[in-house]
Protein backbone atom coordinates (compact mmCIF):
# COMPACT_ATOMS: atom_id res chain seq x y z
CA UNK A 1 0.00 0.00 0.00
CA UNK A 2 1.24 3.78 -0.56
CA UNK A 3 -0.46 6.79 1.43
CA UNK A 4 1.13 10.28 0.77
CA UNK A 5 2.20 12.45 3.57
CA UNK A 6 1.86 15.72 3.52
CA UNK A 7 4.28 18.53 5.02
CA UNK A 8 4.53 22.10 5.54
CA UNK A 9 6.49 24.49 7.08
CA UNK A 10 10.12 23.46 8.66
CA UNK A 11 8.93 20.26 8.32
CA UNK A 12 9.26 20.09 4.67
CA UNK A 13 12.45 21.48 4.57
CA UNK A 14 13.43 18.22 6.46
CA UNK A 15 12.44 16.01 3.78
CA UNK A 16 14.34 18.30 0.97
CA UNK A 17 11.59 20.55 0.36
CA UNK A 18 9.02 18.31 -1.04
CA UNK A 19 5.61 19.30 -0.12
CA UNK A 20 4.72 15.58 -0.23
CA UNK A 21 6.18 12.31 0.15
CA UNK A 22 4.92 8.28 -0.33
CA UNK A 23 5.49 6.22 2.39
CA UNK A 24 5.15 2.30 0.91
CA UNK A 25 4.41 -0.13 3.58
CA UNK A 26 3.17 -3.82 3.00
CA UNK A 27 -0.15 -4.93 3.30
CA UNK A 28 -3.12 -3.60 2.65
CA UNK A 29 -3.33 -1.69 5.48
CA UNK A 30 -1.32 0.00 8.60
CA UNK A 31 -1.60 1.97 11.69
CA UNK A 32 -0.44 5.94 11.45
CA UNK A 33 2.49 4.56 13.92
CA UNK A 34 3.70 2.53 11.28
CA UNK A 35 3.57 4.76 8.65
CA UNK A 36 5.51 7.46 10.72
CA UNK A 37 7.77 4.94 11.79
CA UNK A 38 8.62 3.86 7.88
CA UNK A 39 8.71 7.87 7.37
CA UNK A 40 11.12 8.40 10.16
CA UNK A 41 13.88 6.19 9.01
CA UNK A 42 13.55 7.53 5.09
CA UNK A 43 14.07 11.20 6.80
CA UNK A 44 15.53 11.06 10.77
CA UNK A 45 16.07 14.52 10.64
CA UNK A 46 11.85 15.06 10.36
CA UNK A 47 12.13 12.62 13.44
CA UNK A 48 14.37 14.56 15.62
CA UNK A 49 12.12 17.68 14.55
CA UNK A 50 9.27 16.45 15.41
CA UNK A 51 10.73 15.29 18.84
CA UNK A 52 11.92 18.74 19.48
CA UNK A 53 9.01 20.87 18.69
CA UNK A 54 7.08 18.29 21.25
CA UNK A 55 9.80 18.83 24.13
CA UNK A 56 9.04 22.71 23.48
CA UNK A 57 5.23 22.48 23.73
CA UNK A 58 4.98 22.72 20.05
CA UNK A 59 3.75 19.10 19.68
CA UNK A 60 2.45 18.36 15.72
CA UNK A 61 -1.07 17.40 14.78
CA UNK A 62 -1.85 14.28 12.96
CA UNK A 63 -4.24 13.84 10.22
CA UNK A 64 -5.20 11.36 7.78
CA UNK A 65 -7.80 12.76 5.64
CA UNK A 66 -8.46 15.88 7.14
CA UNK A 67 -9.62 14.29 10.11
CA UNK A 68 -7.38 14.40 13.26
CA UNK A 69 -6.35 11.37 14.08
CA UNK A 70 -4.24 9.52 16.72
CA UNK A 71 -1.12 7.32 16.12
CA UNK A 72 -3.19 3.77 16.25
CA UNK A 73 -5.54 4.82 13.47
CA UNK A 74 -6.08 2.43 10.67
CA UNK A 75 -4.50 4.29 7.66
CA UNK A 76 -5.14 2.32 3.75
CA UNK A 77 -3.67 2.41 0.79
CA UNK A 78 -4.15 6.13 -1.11
CA UNK A 79 -4.52 8.00 2.16
CA UNK A 80 -3.37 11.63 2.81
CA UNK A 81 -1.48 11.68 5.74
CA UNK A 82 -0.26 15.03 7.07
CA UNK A 83 2.12 16.58 10.03
CA UNK A 84 1.15 19.56 11.06
CA UNK A 85 2.93 22.06 13.25
CA UNK A 86 1.33 24.68 15.68
CA UNK A 87 -0.34 27.50 13.23
CA UNK A 88 1.90 30.80 13.01
CA UNK A 89 -0.21 32.71 15.76
CA UNK A 90 -1.42 30.19 17.73
CA UNK A 91 -1.08 26.57 19.33
CA UNK A 92 -3.51 23.92 18.31
CA UNK A 93 -6.32 22.66 15.84
CA UNK A 94 -8.03 19.79 15.71
CA UNK B 1 -38.60 40.68 6.64
CA UNK B 2 -37.13 37.21 6.21
CA UNK B 3 -36.13 35.56 9.01
CA UNK B 4 -31.52 36.76 9.16
CA UNK B 5 -29.53 34.00 8.29
CA UNK B 6 -25.73 35.10 8.78
CA UNK B 7 -23.67 35.43 5.91
CA UNK B 8 -20.58 33.13 5.79
CA UNK B 9 -17.72 33.23 4.00
CA UNK B 10 -14.17 31.98 3.75
CA UNK B 11 -11.14 31.97 1.38
CA UNK B 12 -7.61 31.98 1.16
CA UNK B 13 -6.44 34.45 -1.28
CA UNK B 14 -2.71 35.01 -3.38
CA UNK B 15 -4.23 38.58 -4.17
CA UNK B 16 -5.23 41.67 -1.49
CA UNK B 17 -8.77 41.93 -1.34
CA UNK B 18 -10.85 45.02 -1.64
CA UNK B 19 -11.99 46.32 2.11
CA UNK B 20 -14.51 48.69 -0.15
CA UNK B 21 -16.05 45.86 -2.17
CA UNK B 22 -16.70 43.96 1.03
CA UNK B 23 -17.84 46.88 3.07
CA UNK B 24 -20.31 48.25 0.49
CA UNK B 25 -21.56 44.46 0.03
CA UNK B 26 -22.36 43.71 3.78
CA UNK B 27 -23.70 46.78 4.54
CA UNK B 28 -25.82 46.46 1.22
CA UNK B 29 -27.26 42.84 2.10
CA UNK B 30 -27.08 42.94 6.15
CA UNK B 31 -28.93 46.79 6.40
CA UNK B 32 -32.58 45.58 5.84
CA UNK B 33 -32.63 43.10 8.44
CA UNK B 34 -31.50 45.97 11.01
CA UNK B 35 -27.43 45.76 11.28
CA UNK B 36 -25.43 49.25 11.27
CA UNK B 37 -22.19 47.74 12.54
CA UNK B 38 -19.10 46.33 10.41
CA UNK B 39 -15.86 46.06 12.21
CA UNK B 40 -13.04 44.69 10.06
CA UNK B 41 -9.53 43.68 11.09
CA UNK B 42 -6.73 43.87 8.41
CA UNK B 43 -3.49 42.27 9.77
CA UNK B 44 -0.66 43.63 7.44
CA UNK B 45 2.94 42.59 7.54
CA UNK B 46 5.33 44.45 10.28
CA UNK B 47 8.84 46.19 8.28
CA UNK B 48 10.37 45.42 11.43
CA UNK B 49 10.45 42.83 14.48
CA UNK B 50 12.59 42.22 17.22
CA UNK B 51 14.15 45.30 16.30
CA UNK B 52 15.48 43.22 12.75
CA UNK B 53 14.25 44.53 9.47
CA UNK B 54 11.77 42.30 7.65
CA UNK B 55 12.06 42.22 3.75
CA UNK B 56 9.16 39.42 3.57
CA UNK B 57 6.42 37.40 5.18
CA UNK B 58 5.80 33.78 3.42
CA UNK B 59 2.24 32.28 4.11
CA UNK B 60 1.21 28.82 3.11
CA UNK B 61 -1.84 27.31 4.51
CA UNK B 62 -2.73 23.16 4.74
CA UNK B 63 -5.44 24.60 2.47
CA UNK B 64 -8.21 22.05 2.82
CA UNK B 65 -8.09 22.08 6.27
CA UNK B 66 -7.44 25.42 7.00
CA UNK B 67 -10.85 26.46 4.88
CA UNK B 68 -13.02 23.60 6.63
CA UNK B 69 -11.59 25.11 9.88
CA UNK B 70 -12.20 29.06 8.99
CA UNK B 71 -15.88 28.28 8.40
CA UNK B 72 -16.30 26.42 11.52
CA UNK B 73 -15.08 28.47 13.28
CA UNK B 74 -17.34 31.41 11.87
CA UNK B 75 -20.82 29.32 12.22
CA UNK B 76 -19.69 28.66 15.44
CA UNK B 77 -19.37 32.11 16.55
CA UNK B 78 -21.95 33.20 14.41
CA UNK B 79 -24.27 30.49 16.35
CA UNK B 80 -23.04 32.27 19.85
CA UNK B 81 -24.98 35.61 19.40
CA UNK B 82 -28.63 35.68 17.68
CA UNK B 83 -27.50 39.16 16.06
CA UNK B 84 -24.67 38.41 14.10
CA UNK B 85 -25.54 38.94 10.75
CA UNK B 86 -22.54 38.67 8.62
CA UNK B 87 -18.46 37.05 9.15
CA UNK B 88 -16.34 36.99 6.36
CA UNK B 89 -12.44 35.74 6.82
CA UNK B 90 -10.17 35.84 4.34
CA UNK B 91 -6.48 34.84 4.75
CA UNK B 92 -3.84 35.50 2.79
CA UNK B 93 -1.12 32.92 1.05
CA UNK B 94 2.16 33.74 -0.85
CA UNK B 95 5.10 36.00 -0.35
CA UNK B 96 3.79 39.15 1.06
CA UNK B 97 6.26 42.77 1.60
CA UNK B 98 6.27 45.33 4.91
CA UNK B 99 2.37 46.94 4.20
CA UNK B 100 0.82 44.25 2.68
CA UNK B 101 -2.48 42.85 4.49
CA UNK B 102 -1.76 39.26 5.44
CA UNK B 103 -5.58 38.71 6.96
CA UNK B 104 -9.01 40.14 7.10
CA UNK B 105 -11.76 39.55 9.85
CA UNK B 106 -15.04 41.73 8.40
CA UNK B 107 -17.86 41.34 11.00
CA UNK B 108 -21.45 42.61 11.17
CA UNK B 109 -23.15 42.74 14.30
CA UNK B 110 -25.23 44.34 16.72
CA UNK B 111 -24.76 46.04 19.06
CA UNK B 112 -21.27 47.32 18.18
CA UNK B 113 -19.69 46.45 21.38
CA UNK B 114 -20.49 42.50 20.12
CA UNK B 115 -19.67 43.17 17.04
CA UNK B 116 -16.02 43.96 18.08
CA UNK B 117 -16.00 41.28 20.71
CA UNK B 118 -16.49 38.36 17.66
CA UNK B 119 -14.30 39.80 15.68
CA UNK B 120 -11.33 40.04 18.32
CA UNK B 121 -12.43 36.22 19.42
CA UNK B 122 -12.50 34.96 15.54
CA UNK B 123 -9.19 36.48 15.18
CA UNK B 124 -7.87 34.93 17.69
CA UNK B 125 -9.22 31.47 17.20
CA UNK B 126 -8.18 31.78 13.24
CA UNK B 127 -4.62 32.36 14.24
CA UNK B 128 -4.48 29.41 17.00
CA UNK B 129 -6.43 26.79 14.66
CA UNK B 130 -6.27 27.14 11.52
CA UNK B 131 -3.32 25.86 10.05
CA UNK B 132 -1.58 27.99 8.49
CA UNK B 133 2.71 28.86 8.14
CA UNK B 134 4.84 31.72 7.83
CA UNK B 135 8.42 31.81 7.01
CA UNK B 136 9.71 35.42 8.08
CA UNK B 137 12.63 36.46 5.80
CA UNK B 138 14.75 39.46 7.94
CA UNK B 139 18.07 40.91 7.80
CA UNK B 140 19.50 38.92 10.32
CA UNK B 141 17.99 35.17 8.30
CA UNK B 142 15.05 33.25 7.45
CA UNK B 143 12.84 32.12 10.75
CA UNK B 144 9.98 29.44 10.31
CA UNK B 145 7.34 31.21 12.88
CA UNK B 146 5.66 28.33 15.32
CA UNK B 147 2.84 28.84 17.93
CA UNK B 148 2.37 32.15 19.31
CA UNK B 149 5.98 33.07 19.78
CA UNK B 150 8.41 30.59 18.49
CA UNK B 151 10.68 31.49 15.83
CA UNK B 152 12.80 28.74 14.56
CA UNK B 153 16.13 29.81 12.08
CA UNK B 154 15.43 27.74 8.61
CA UNK B 155 17.76 24.57 7.94
CA UNK B 156 19.52 24.90 11.26
CA UNK B 157 17.42 22.55 13.30
CA UNK B 158 15.50 24.01 16.38
CA UNK B 159 17.96 27.43 16.63
CA UNK B 160 16.25 30.02 17.77
CA UNK B 161 17.58 33.95 17.10
CA UNK B 162 19.26 36.17 18.74
CA UNK B 163 17.63 38.86 20.59
CA UNK B 164 18.94 42.70 19.50
CA UNK C 1 13.93 54.09 13.01
CA UNK C 2 12.49 57.53 14.12
CA UNK C 3 10.47 57.22 17.45
CA UNK C 4 6.67 56.64 17.07
CA UNK C 5 4.27 59.82 17.01
CA UNK C 6 1.13 58.49 16.03
CA UNK C 7 -0.91 59.80 13.15
CA UNK C 8 -4.24 62.01 14.41
CA UNK C 9 -6.28 62.77 11.50
CA UNK C 10 -10.61 63.93 12.08
CA UNK C 11 -12.43 64.64 9.39
CA UNK C 12 -16.51 65.17 8.75
CA UNK C 13 -16.98 64.36 5.03
CA UNK C 14 -20.19 64.73 3.31
CA UNK C 15 -18.61 61.78 0.86
CA UNK C 16 -18.30 58.41 1.70
CA UNK C 17 -14.24 57.48 2.05
CA UNK C 18 -12.38 54.73 0.54
CA UNK C 19 -11.14 52.04 3.10
CA UNK C 20 -9.12 51.11 1.26
CA UNK C 21 -7.48 54.11 0.67
CA UNK C 22 -6.75 54.94 3.94
CA UNK C 23 -5.80 51.45 5.25
CA UNK C 24 -3.57 51.53 2.64
CA UNK C 25 -1.44 54.88 3.74
CA UNK C 26 -1.82 54.13 7.45
CA UNK C 27 -0.16 50.10 6.82
CA UNK C 28 2.74 52.01 4.43
CA UNK C 29 3.14 54.37 7.12
CA UNK C 30 3.12 52.63 10.28
CA UNK C 31 4.81 49.11 9.17
CA UNK C 32 8.46 50.74 9.82
CA UNK C 33 7.75 51.26 13.50
CA UNK C 34 6.88 47.30 14.01
CA UNK C 35 2.65 47.63 13.72
CA UNK C 36 1.24 45.19 12.02
CA UNK C 37 -3.05 45.51 13.25
CA UNK C 38 -5.78 47.93 12.08
CA UNK C 39 -9.25 47.81 13.07
CA UNK C 40 -11.83 49.48 11.40
CA UNK C 41 -15.21 50.22 12.37
CA UNK C 42 -17.60 51.27 9.64
CA UNK C 43 -21.42 52.40 11.18
CA UNK C 44 -23.91 52.49 7.98
CA UNK C 45 -27.52 53.26 8.01
CA UNK C 46 -29.71 50.90 9.40
CA UNK C 47 -33.06 49.92 6.72
CA UNK C 48 -35.10 49.00 9.52
CA UNK C 49 -35.50 50.44 13.21
CA UNK C 50 -37.67 49.19 15.61
CA UNK C 51 -40.02 47.37 13.39
CA UNK C 52 -40.14 50.92 11.08
CA UNK C 53 -38.37 51.17 7.62
CA UNK C 54 -36.08 53.95 7.29
CA UNK C 55 -35.96 56.44 4.67
CA UNK C 56 -32.96 58.17 5.31
CA UNK C 57 -30.93 59.01 8.14
CA UNK C 58 -29.29 62.88 8.38
CA UNK C 59 -26.49 64.08 10.18
CA UNK C 60 -25.90 67.86 10.84
CA UNK C 61 -22.62 68.64 12.99
CA UNK C 62 -21.86 71.52 15.10
CA UNK C 63 -18.81 71.58 13.12
CA UNK C 64 -16.11 73.67 14.71
CA UNK C 65 -16.89 72.16 18.21
CA UNK C 66 -17.55 68.52 15.86
CA UNK C 67 -13.76 68.70 14.79
CA UNK C 68 -12.06 70.05 17.73
CA UNK C 69 -13.63 67.18 20.27
CA UNK C 70 -12.81 64.47 17.78
CA UNK C 71 -9.11 65.59 17.97
CA UNK C 72 -9.29 65.87 21.69
CA UNK C 73 -10.63 62.36 22.07
CA UNK C 74 -8.21 60.67 19.25
CA UNK C 75 -5.18 62.67 21.01
CA UNK C 76 -6.39 61.37 24.60
CA UNK C 77 -6.81 57.96 23.71
CA UNK C 78 -3.62 57.67 21.73
CA UNK C 79 -2.15 58.87 24.79
CA UNK C 80 -3.35 56.35 27.25
CA UNK C 81 -1.23 53.32 25.08
CA UNK C 82 2.47 54.15 23.60
CA UNK C 83 2.15 51.50 20.81
CA UNK C 84 -0.55 53.36 19.73
CA UNK C 85 0.40 54.03 15.64
CA UNK C 86 -2.89 56.27 14.07
CA UNK C 87 -6.32 57.01 14.91
CA UNK C 88 -8.15 58.18 12.08
CA UNK C 89 -11.68 59.49 13.09
CA UNK C 90 -14.17 60.44 9.95
CA UNK C 91 -17.67 61.37 10.52
CA UNK C 92 -20.30 61.55 7.79
CA UNK C 93 -22.97 64.85 7.39
CA UNK C 94 -25.76 65.00 5.10
CA UNK C 95 -28.51 62.88 3.90
CA UNK C 96 -27.59 59.29 4.19
CA UNK C 97 -30.05 56.25 2.80
CA UNK C 98 -29.97 52.69 4.51
CA UNK C 99 -26.47 51.20 3.30
CA UNK C 100 -24.59 54.51 3.17
CA UNK C 101 -21.76 54.69 5.40
CA UNK C 102 -22.06 57.48 8.59
CA UNK C 103 -19.21 56.81 10.36
CA UNK C 104 -15.41 55.72 10.45
CA UNK C 105 -13.18 54.82 12.76
CA UNK C 106 -9.11 53.21 12.34
CA UNK C 107 -6.83 52.39 14.95
CA UNK C 108 -3.17 50.87 14.33
CA UNK C 109 -2.25 49.75 17.49
CA UNK C 110 -0.27 46.42 18.82
CA UNK C 111 -0.86 44.40 20.37
CA UNK C 112 -4.50 43.31 18.27
CA UNK C 113 -6.35 43.49 21.16
CA UNK C 114 -5.47 47.00 22.10
CA UNK C 115 -6.53 48.15 18.59
CA UNK C 116 -9.60 46.02 19.36
CA UNK C 117 -10.09 48.05 22.58
CA UNK C 118 -9.11 51.25 21.09
CA UNK C 119 -11.34 51.73 18.68
CA UNK C 120 -14.40 50.53 20.58
CA UNK C 121 -13.78 52.81 23.35
CA UNK C 122 -13.19 55.89 20.80
CA UNK C 123 -16.52 55.13 19.08
CA UNK C 124 -18.53 54.91 22.34
CA UNK C 125 -16.80 58.74 23.20
CA UNK C 126 -17.05 59.88 19.74
CA UNK C 127 -21.29 58.75 19.84
CA UNK C 128 -21.24 60.35 23.20
CA UNK C 129 -19.37 63.34 23.31
CA UNK C 130 -19.18 64.95 19.52
CA UNK C 131 -22.16 67.86 18.48
CA UNK C 132 -23.70 65.58 16.03
CA UNK C 133 -26.86 64.97 15.30
CA UNK C 134 -29.72 62.82 13.28
CA UNK C 135 -32.65 63.07 11.93
CA UNK C 136 -33.80 59.89 11.15
CA UNK C 137 -37.14 60.00 8.33
CA UNK C 138 -38.68 56.44 8.31
CA UNK C 139 -42.48 55.19 7.09
CA UNK C 140 -44.75 56.06 10.57
CA UNK C 141 -42.52 60.07 10.23
CA UNK C 142 -39.71 61.85 10.67
CA UNK C 143 -37.63 61.33 14.48
CA UNK C 144 -35.14 63.50 16.21
CA UNK C 145 -32.49 61.32 17.92
CA UNK C 146 -31.24 62.55 20.97
CA UNK C 147 -28.80 61.03 23.96
CA UNK C 148 -28.84 56.99 23.71
CA UNK C 149 -32.44 56.03 23.10
CA UNK C 150 -34.48 59.34 22.66
CA UNK C 151 -36.58 59.55 19.55
CA UNK C 152 -38.81 62.46 19.36
CA UNK C 153 -41.15 63.30 16.23
CA UNK C 154 -40.42 66.03 14.49
CA UNK C 155 -42.83 69.41 14.53
CA UNK C 156 -44.75 67.92 17.72
CA UNK C 157 -43.23 69.01 21.25
CA UNK C 158 -41.67 65.74 22.53
CA UNK C 159 -43.84 63.60 21.27
CA UNK C 160 -42.12 60.00 20.96
CA UNK C 161 -42.54 57.09 18.49
CA UNK C 162 -45.26 54.53 18.92
CA UNK C 163 -43.11 50.88 19.81
CA UNK C 164 -44.49 48.55 16.63
CA UNK D 1 -24.71 94.77 21.62
CA UNK D 2 -25.35 91.74 18.92
CA UNK D 3 -25.18 87.89 19.75
CA UNK D 4 -25.55 85.01 17.21
CA UNK D 5 -27.31 82.18 18.78
CA UNK D 6 -26.55 78.89 16.66
CA UNK D 7 -29.42 76.27 17.18
CA UNK D 8 -29.31 72.85 15.94
CA UNK D 9 -31.57 69.85 15.96
CA UNK D 10 -34.91 70.06 17.17
CA UNK D 11 -34.01 73.13 18.48
CA UNK D 12 -33.78 74.84 15.01
CA UNK D 13 -37.07 73.70 14.04
CA UNK D 14 -38.92 75.43 17.53
CA UNK D 15 -37.25 79.02 15.86
CA UNK D 16 -38.73 78.27 12.47
CA UNK D 17 -35.84 76.54 10.89
CA UNK D 18 -32.96 79.16 11.46
CA UNK D 19 -30.37 77.42 12.51
CA UNK D 20 -28.82 81.02 13.71
CA UNK D 21 -30.85 83.91 14.95
CA UNK D 22 -29.43 86.90 16.62
CA UNK D 23 -30.48 88.41 19.67
CA UNK D 24 -30.51 92.09 20.69
CA UNK D 25 -29.57 93.41 24.49
CA UNK D 26 -29.18 96.84 25.30
CA UNK D 27 -25.94 97.58 26.73
CA UNK D 28 -22.37 96.58 25.90
CA UNK D 29 -22.13 93.55 27.82
CA UNK D 30 -24.71 90.98 29.60
CA UNK D 31 -25.05 87.24 31.10
CA UNK D 32 -26.05 84.26 29.53
CA UNK D 33 -29.10 83.88 31.10
CA UNK D 34 -30.10 87.42 29.76
CA UNK D 35 -29.59 86.23 26.25
CA UNK D 36 -31.50 82.84 26.92
CA UNK D 37 -34.25 85.01 28.11
CA UNK D 38 -34.61 87.49 25.64
CA UNK D 39 -34.15 84.07 23.38
CA UNK D 40 -36.82 82.64 25.10
CA UNK D 41 -39.29 85.42 25.30
CA UNK D 42 -38.74 85.64 21.34
CA UNK D 43 -39.71 81.51 21.08
CA UNK D 44 -41.74 80.56 23.60
CA UNK D 45 -41.72 77.19 21.81
CA UNK D 46 -37.95 76.69 22.54
CA UNK D 47 -38.12 77.64 26.22
CA UNK D 48 -40.86 74.71 26.56
CA UNK D 49 -38.69 72.03 24.52
CA UNK D 50 -35.27 72.70 26.58
CA UNK D 51 -37.14 72.52 29.98
CA UNK D 52 -38.80 69.50 28.36
CA UNK D 53 -35.32 67.96 27.26
CA UNK D 54 -34.15 68.49 30.93
CA UNK D 55 -36.77 66.94 32.45
CA UNK D 56 -35.94 64.00 30.77
CA UNK D 57 -32.18 63.78 31.67
CA UNK D 58 -31.43 65.02 28.09
CA UNK D 59 -30.38 68.48 29.22
CA UNK D 60 -29.01 70.65 27.67
CA UNK D 61 -25.58 72.42 26.66
CA UNK D 62 -24.65 75.63 26.33
CA UNK D 63 -21.27 77.42 24.64
CA UNK D 64 -20.14 80.96 23.84
CA UNK D 65 -17.50 80.96 21.40
CA UNK D 66 -17.24 77.27 21.17
CA UNK D 67 -16.29 76.91 24.95
CA UNK D 68 -18.75 75.49 27.36
CA UNK D 69 -20.27 78.33 29.61
CA UNK D 70 -22.27 78.30 32.57
CA UNK D 71 -25.65 80.76 32.73
CA UNK D 72 -23.88 83.47 34.75
CA UNK D 73 -21.29 83.69 31.98
CA UNK D 74 -20.24 87.34 30.60
CA UNK D 75 -21.14 87.77 26.76
CA UNK D 76 -19.87 90.57 24.31
CA UNK D 77 -20.88 91.76 21.75
CA UNK D 78 -20.19 89.49 18.23
CA UNK D 79 -20.22 86.52 20.49
CA UNK D 80 -21.69 83.35 19.16
CA UNK D 81 -23.58 81.22 21.73
CA UNK D 82 -25.08 77.53 21.29
CA UNK D 83 -27.49 75.40 22.92
CA UNK D 84 -26.70 72.08 22.23
CA UNK D 85 -28.81 69.06 23.07
CA UNK D 86 -27.02 65.85 23.67
CA UNK D 87 -25.51 64.17 20.88
CA UNK D 88 -27.57 61.57 18.89
CA UNK D 89 -26.08 58.39 20.71
CA UNK D 90 -24.76 59.85 23.71
CA UNK D 91 -25.20 61.97 26.59
CA UNK D 92 -22.85 64.89 26.95
CA UNK D 93 -20.24 66.83 25.50
CA UNK D 94 -18.54 69.48 27.17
Amino acid sequence: MKVRVKLVSLLRDAVNGEGEVVVEINGEKARLRDVLEKLYSTYPRLKKLVEGLGERGLGVVYMVNGQGAELDAEVRDGDLVAILPPASGGCSFE
Amino acid sequence: MSENKPIIRVGLSREPVSLDDVAARLARETNGFGAGSLVVFMGFVKGVVGGYKVYTLSYEAYEDVALKKMEEIAREEAAKWEKTYAIWLIHRIGSLKPGDPTIYVFVVAEPRHKAFELASRILDRVKHEVPIYKLEAREDGEYWILGDHTRVRRGEGLQEPEKR
